[in-house]
């Protein structure tokens, strides 16, 4: 009963949380109570086994998307406070998602409460992956093409965002997300000696990793270290994009390994070797994914030879 | 009556459901209604969360049911990592674009 | 062959990274090795029948599923063709353009995302080409520069918001039946309030990305404010992707009964998209939008179509659907390629700026016209092809009036927005004066696909055999 | 004659004047002994190749070309009896315009696109005459439309946009709604050839609604185009193309195709019996009837030329329309052989509407006083055509409204005949004081633009030989109308063909 009095209290102030940072006049305090609502939904996710999962929200509540909207709201000076709403201007939207909300609650009331029976066939089929989690096998084995494409996601915004990246302004402007990230890199640590406490008995995801030490690396390179990690670097480009590359070269390659009576199928990767594959992509991926973050975190200061050759 | 029972999800599956729900809809009303941008970028965050928190629940379903094998589905849990790291790096992307347009409106040669 | 089309696109875009120099000869390279492909793929399907590939070998359900028919390997050819002379049109300006260099990656990824999007059969999977394919078409949008920043952004919200929606639906389904497989949960869908909620859902989500009425706001401006190649591509193609997934969803998925109420739907929002698109058309004083709008206007055919499909089952409103698909896209492209090749040479963004542009940009203009008759439907056109299945379809079902009526309308609408700039090319009271001489080669390319729809009417009779099957 | 060439003629009728239209496209301005020689050797060509098709034919032949098109519809091109009517009407006032407007048109800007769309025009007219279904003349059809446009907005004026876009949504609309009609009945009986006797009495039974339908459908579509009552707005405004131009669109190109397209449609489609099943002639003549006395009600009370000469036109027209709806072999003799008449009577009064404002600047009947001592040529070919257009023997015009009215006794509707006296005489009251006014009155001014084109002749040789040419012409089938070689006897055998079925 305790816990299902935790629980309600967790959900509540989870709505409690969204609610307040959707309604907050000033941005500032929405951004805060969206980080603390990431926290919160972290804890959450806990509760519901999947800490691997709070893990990442962390990550990315916390983390990634604060130092985020900081350094963006740093950046723009201008209709911090919104300007008070009338009433039909949200009474309106407010009537359209109340029904929306019934609707929805409606129809989730009649999902089942068995699981999926993919989960017995993911567990049968785990001895074959070359994994032990299950988690794992399925993001890089089972339906690793969702992954690749993933990573392809990942550069692509990072494609997107460097041409647009706005050249930066004084370094005061920075100050709140210095101060910020500074308060983060203790939890930063904190949260990386967890990951690795954890990968001893269930491998730890390349995403995880990857939040972590591009975490730390936006730190670092915040505080004018790391200066060599720039587009512009031959050798940062070929870290970004060796996440994707390895990956299909070894796809390929397994392609080419197929023995003649074997029907080739892509992706599949040969049953002895997918332990060592899986490893070996995991540890590039978690490099590319670390890199394209950090400079999607940082942006790019934009030298005059990167703006000569987006030209 | 034992049918029946099977399918019915327990008062806490229940309640983190009807949370994901809300925490859905109270991020569209705040992507309609905005203003900032900013604010309908963690709109849209909070969106994404409540569906992972959705999708979190479904995973846990045969745990809280005390099923045989006890883990939660690992390909709900694979597909919300992979939604993750598609939503930060949509956020990301974003967010760089909203940079650049304050910018380009601060600056007084776009001012008309 | 499936994996070739795949692969090359995504290699290409990495060495183009590594080595930016060589991007524009590996863009031209991988689009045509891939078109020649796609060419093979498209008659080996028609030879052998559709291919089904699961991935990384699992077993069904587990694995992602991937499917080569008749209708995702036309689509694959058209998008490598496309892309292919995109790519020359790009190669071939962008010095004079300031094309920045992220368009040729970019426009390598674009291709990589549709390709997976026709082959793939898996819901999440759908997902994540959806999103690729979204954020690769606003990143190609900020390509213009600081004007196109505001529409890139609405475009990436928008689109993040529908694949928001559609998630949540695919997270539904999987909640109700476990698996994630289209065929497999077709075998087991049940009507009723989860499915038809997680439906509507996605609907909602797929309807907003494609731009089809009534939420296509966003759309004009962000084609009108990317570059020309860009908006060629994004019109042609990218608000495609969705319309195939709503597509997959209300044919092979949604029960009869959910079909049958969805319909009306589609019918009204095609009319509504095909009036309210021309007449905005009709009223734009830009050049880009116009176009822009004519696409939105130029959607309510394809959804109209579905409308139709979803109602009566009748396979040639299938064929007429992905007609106008087909039709469009290489009308649409040819109309981009145009009217940016004479705004670029006259100066200028407005429609005024076209007058007397027969004169001065001939080609350019001719391009447009025999595009814009295939978008108005003059026989022997696409447009034509796909008019006269959906006319047949309504004359077989009989008393069907109000839906004639209303085609006859937009039918002209359409006409009258084509000819009010054809109208003016002929003005030759104050010419305007190009900037440079017109360049010969980019205006070839523009008229290219522009022949290229006029020439689908010589392979009309494969065409409708090979897409009535698909439709059902 | 080989069946390569058999299949290949008709196409090769097509090309002729296609491929030299594309190449002129890409010509310059100041190319222009190239372009006229490409036009002469395209015209050549066609003429000798209609020469070869039309002893064929005569001789019992038809040819066939076709193409994969539509399910049920293929592309094709017939070349039969009708069809060479308007095929050999079409090619030889082609060769007399081509003439014409290289005169006409010398000196002024942008002729290569004129002469590239003039080519892409009279294509497009002879592949609707060749057509061998109904899919492939929607085809041309709207082919015809699309080419003539830049024609008629070819000043680039305001004045000419203005027309243009009336013409565009006229001539759109009427195509619009005709492949409405044609995707009805193909949705019924599919598209097969053309047929004499038609080919839709097979499905009659139980679908009179739809095909009253879809035959209202197709006559409003094609009646834009042959000007019919209500739907003729745009021809009087089209007047401001240019003087080849008007000519092409009245006597041969789009109001024929119009009428051609009703011939098809009574006679090959729908056919004798099933008109008569479906009860359809009689609404169809009332409203030709209707339009042939309207446009000569409206000719009279004009005062410019061109403008007098349009709505001449629309009466005319009908009286094609009409003889073919009065389902008589007789009256369609007379429909028939008034398609090839009016074409040439009608282009010989354009051509000198156009010497008269060429040459000294004319547009106003007022200002005709005299002009037949000034270029009496010119003159007598414009009596020539007028006397014919009221039906004086032994003109054109006389032969085929004697076999009109002729038939019109024959399918025993005398009111008919009254229509026709009632139209002549309003013929002679608009034409007549025309003819007074050129020969018998002093000239009341001076011109209002004169110009010298030619010191040997009255004006530029290449604007007056076409004017004698088919003035000539239009005596010559007169006279000999009775001879094996005049496009009576033609008609004939082609009425013979389309009722030996019964």
């Amino acid at each position: 009963m305790s816990l299902l009095l935790f629980d309600t209290a967790l959900c509540l102030l989870l709505l409690a949380l969204a609610l307040a940072s959707m309604l907050s006049r000033q941005l500032v305090n929405a951004v805060m109570l969206y980080i603390a609502f990431g926290l919160m939904m972290a804890l959450a996710w806990a509760r519901l086994a999947a800490p691997d999962l709070a893990l990442a929200e962390a990550a990315i509540g916390a983390g990634l998307t604060g130092a985020l909207c900081f350094s963006a709201l740093a950046r723009q000076q201008l209709d911090i406070t919104a300007a008070a709403l009338s009433w039909p201007q949200r009474l309106w939207p407010a009537t359209f998602v109340v029904l929306m909300l019934g609707g929805i609650l409606a129809a989730l009331l009649q999902l089942p409460s068995v699981a999926s029976p993919l989960v017995a066939v993911a567990q049968a089929e785990l001895i074959n992956s070359g994994v032990s989690h299950p988690v794992t096998a399925v993001l890089l084995n089972f339906r690793s093409w969702d992954t690749l494409l993933e990573l392809v996601v990942l550069l692509l915004a990072l494609l997107g965002a460097l041409p647009v990246a706005p050249a930066e302004k004084s370094a005061t402007s920075w100050s709140l997300g210095l101060s910020w990230s500074r308060l983060l890199a203790p939890m930063v640590i904190l949260l990386a000696g967890y990951l690795l406490w954890a990968g001893a008995s269930q491998p730890g995801g390349a995403f995880q990793a990857g939040v972590l030490l591009a975490a730390g690396a936006v730190v670092l390179r915040l505080n004018q270290q790391l200066n060599w990690l720039s587009w512009c670097n031959f050798w940062v480009r070929l870290l970004v994009v060796a996440g994707i590359a390895v990956f299909v070269l070894v796809a390929l390659l397994a392609l080419w390994l197929t023995p003649a009576n074997v029907d080739a199928v892509w992706l599949s990767w040969p049953p002895l070797l997918a332990g060592g594959i899986i490893l070996l992509i995991e540890v590039f991926a978690t490099l590319a994914i670390a890199s394209t973050l950090t400079l999607l975190v940082v942006g790019e200061p934009a030298p005059q030879h990167n703006r000569t050759e987006s030209v | 009556m034992t049918e029946l029972s099977m399918t019915e999800l327990s008062p806490q599956l229940l309640l983190y459901i009807a949370t994901a729900a809300c925490l859905f809809a109270i991020g569209v009303y705040g992507f309609i209604v905005g203003p900032q941008t900013l604010r309908r970028i963690l709109a849209l965050n909070i969106i994404s969360a409540g569906i992972f928190m959705l999708m979190v629940v479904l995973a846990y379903r045969g745990l809280a049911n005390g099923q045989a094998r006890a883990s939660p589905d690992p390909v709900l849990h694979a597909l919300i990592l992979t939604g993750l790291v598609v939503a930060v790096s949509a956020t990301a992307f974003a967010l760089a674009l909203l940079g650049r347009l304050k910018q380009t409106q601060a600056s007084p040669e776009h001012q008309p | 062959m499936m994996v070739l089309l795949l692969v090359l696109p995504l290699l290409g875009a990495l060495l183009m990274l590594l080595w930016p120099k060589v991007a524009p000869l590996l863009t031209l390279l991988t689009a045509a090795v891939c078109s020649l492909v796609a060419l093979q793929l498209v008659s080996r399907v028609s030879e052998q029948g559709s291919l089904q590939i699961l991935l990384a070998g699992w077993p069904s359900g587990l694995a992602i599923s991937l499917e080569a028919n008749s209708l995702s390997s036309l689509l694959i050819l058209l998008t490598t063709v496309l892309q292919l002379l995109v790519a020359l049109y790009a190669v071939a300006t962008y010095r004079r353009d300031k094309l920045g260099a992220g368009f040729w990656p970019l426009s390598s990824l674009l291709q990589l995302g549709l390709t997976a999007l026709w082959l793939s059969r898996d819901l999440f999977n759908l997902y994540v080409c959806l999103e690729l394919l979204g954020i690769a078409a606003v990143a190609l949008v900020s390509l213009s520069g600081d004007k196109a920043i505001k529409p890139a952004l609405n475009y990436l919200l928008l689109s993040l918001f529908g694949s928001l929606c559609y998630l949540l639906g695919v997270a539904m389904l999987y909640g109700a039946y476990g698996v994630l497989d289209i065929s497999a949960l077709a075998l087991q869908w049940q009507a009723n309030l989860l499915s038809s909620a997680a439906l509507v859902l996605m609907t909602l989500g797929l309807m907003l990305k494609a731009a089809l009425w009534p939420l296509h706001a966003w759309l004009p401006a962000a084609h009108a404010a990317a570059p020309a190649p860009v908006s060629a591509l994004l019109s042609a193609l990218v608000v495609k992707g969705p319309l195939f997934i709503l597509c997959l969803l209300w044919l092979q998925l949604a029960a009869t009964t959910q079909a049958q109420a969805m319909a009306p739907l589609f019918s009204f929002c095609g009319l509504a998209a095909l009036l309210l698109g021309g007449i905005a058309a009709l009223r734009t004083p830009l050049a880009k939008n116009m176009v822009a709008y004519s696409t939105v206007a130029q959607l309510g055919y394809a959804t109209l179509a579905l409308g139709l499909l979803l109602q009566f089952n009748q396979p040639l409103f299938a064929a007429a659907l992905w007609l106008f698909v087909l039709a469009h896209a290489l009308a649409k492209a040819a109309c981009f390629l145009a009217i940016g090749e004479m705004t670029a040479t006259l100066g200028g963004k407005r429609l005024n700026t076209l007058k007397g542009a027969s004169q001065t940009m001939p080609l350019a203009m001719f391009a447009f016209a025999v595009a814009g008759g295939s978008l108005i439907g003059l026989p022997p056109s696409g447009g034509f092809l796909a008019k006269w299945a959906l006319l047949q379809g309504l004359w077989l079902q009989g008393d069907q009036l109000l839906y004639l009526l209303a085609i006859v309308v937009v039918t002209l609408l359409s006409a009258a927005y084509v000819f009010r700039v054809v109208a003016l090319a002929f003005d030759r009271a104050k010419p305007v004066k190009p900037d440079f001489a017109p360049h010969i080669v980019p205006q070839w390319l523009a008229l290219l696909p522009a022949l290229a729809v006029w020439a689908m009417t010589l392979y009309s009779e494969p065409l409708l055999r090979l897409l009535k099957q698909e439709g059902l | 004659m080989s069946p390569f060439w058999q299949q290949y003629l008709p196409l090769a009728i097509i090309l002729s004047s296609l491929l030299p239209g594309l190449i002129i496209f890409t010509l310059k301005e100041t190319q222009v002994k190239l372009r006229i020689s490409l036009n002469l050797l395209g015209v050549s060509i066609k003429l000798v190749l209609v020469l070869l098709m039309w002893q064929a034919v005569k001789a019992g032949q038809q040819f066939y070309f076709s193409l994969p098109f539509l399910p049920g519809a293929d592309l094709v091109l017939q070349g039969d009896a009708l069809s060479l009517l308007f095929v050999v009407l079409s090619s030889v006032l082609w060769l007399a315009t081509t003439i014409y407007a290289i005169g006409y048109l010398e000196h002024s800007p942008l002729r290569s696109r004129f002469f590239g769309y003039f080519s892409l025009c009279v294509s497009a007219t002879v592949g609707l005459a060749l057509a061998g279904n109904l899919v492939t003349f929607l085809l041309f059809y709207e082919l015809l439309t699309l080419a003539t446009f830049p024609l008629v907005v070819h000043r680039g004026t305001a004045e000419s946009l203005a027309a243009g876009r009336k013409y565009l949504a006229y001539t759109l609309s009427g195509g619009v709604i005709l492949m409405l009609g044609v995707a009805l009945l193909h949705s019924l009986v599919q598209s097969p050839l053309f047929t004499p006797g038609g080919y839709v009495a097979a499905v009659l039974s139980g679908n009179e609604g739809l095909l009253m339908l879809a035959f209202a459908l197709m006559i409003t579509g094609l009646g834009v185009k042959a000007a019919l009552l209500p739907l003729h707005g745009w021809l009087p405004q089209a007047m401001v193309a240019p003087a080849p131009v008007s000519a092409l669109l009245h006597a041969v190109a789009v109001v024929k195709a119009g009428a051609f397209g009703i011939i098809r449609l009574v006679y090959d489609v729908f056919g004798v019996e099933s008109m008569y099943a479906l009860q359809l002639a009689q609404p169809l003549m009332l409203l030709a009837a209707a339009t042939i006395l309207y446009g000569s009600w409206r000719a009279l009370a004009q005062q410019d030329i061109k403008r007098r000469l349009a709505y001449s036109t629309i009466s005319q027209v009908s009286y094609i329309t009409l003889g073919v709806a009065m389902l008589g072999p007789l009256a369609a003799v007379g429909g028939l052989v008034h398609l090839v008449h009016q074409g040439v009577m009608k282009i010989t009064l354009f051509f000198c509407a156009g010497n008269f404002a060429e040459t000294l600047g004319i547009h106003k009947i007022r200002e005709l006083n005299g002009v037949g001592r000034r270029m009496p040529i010119t003159a007598m070919a414009f009596t020539l055509g007028a006397l014919g257009m009221i039906g004086v023997p032994p003109t054109a015009g006389f032969i085929s409204k004697w076999y009109l009215g002729l038939g019109a006794a024959e399918v025993e509707q005398p009111w008919l005949i009254l229509v026709f006296a009632l139209s002549g005489l309003m013929n002679a009251a608009y034409f007549l004081p025309v003819i007074y006014r050129m020969w018998f009155l002093p000239q009341s001014g001076p011109w209002p633009a004169e110009q010298r084109l030619s010191n040997r002749f009255e004006t530029h040789w290449m604007l007056l030989f076409p004017v004698i040419f088919t003035a000539i012409l239009l005596v010559l089938m007169g006279v000999f109308a009775g001879t094996e070689l005049s496009p009576l006897s033609w008609a004939q055998l082609i009425v013979e063909r389309e009722f030996r079925h019964d």
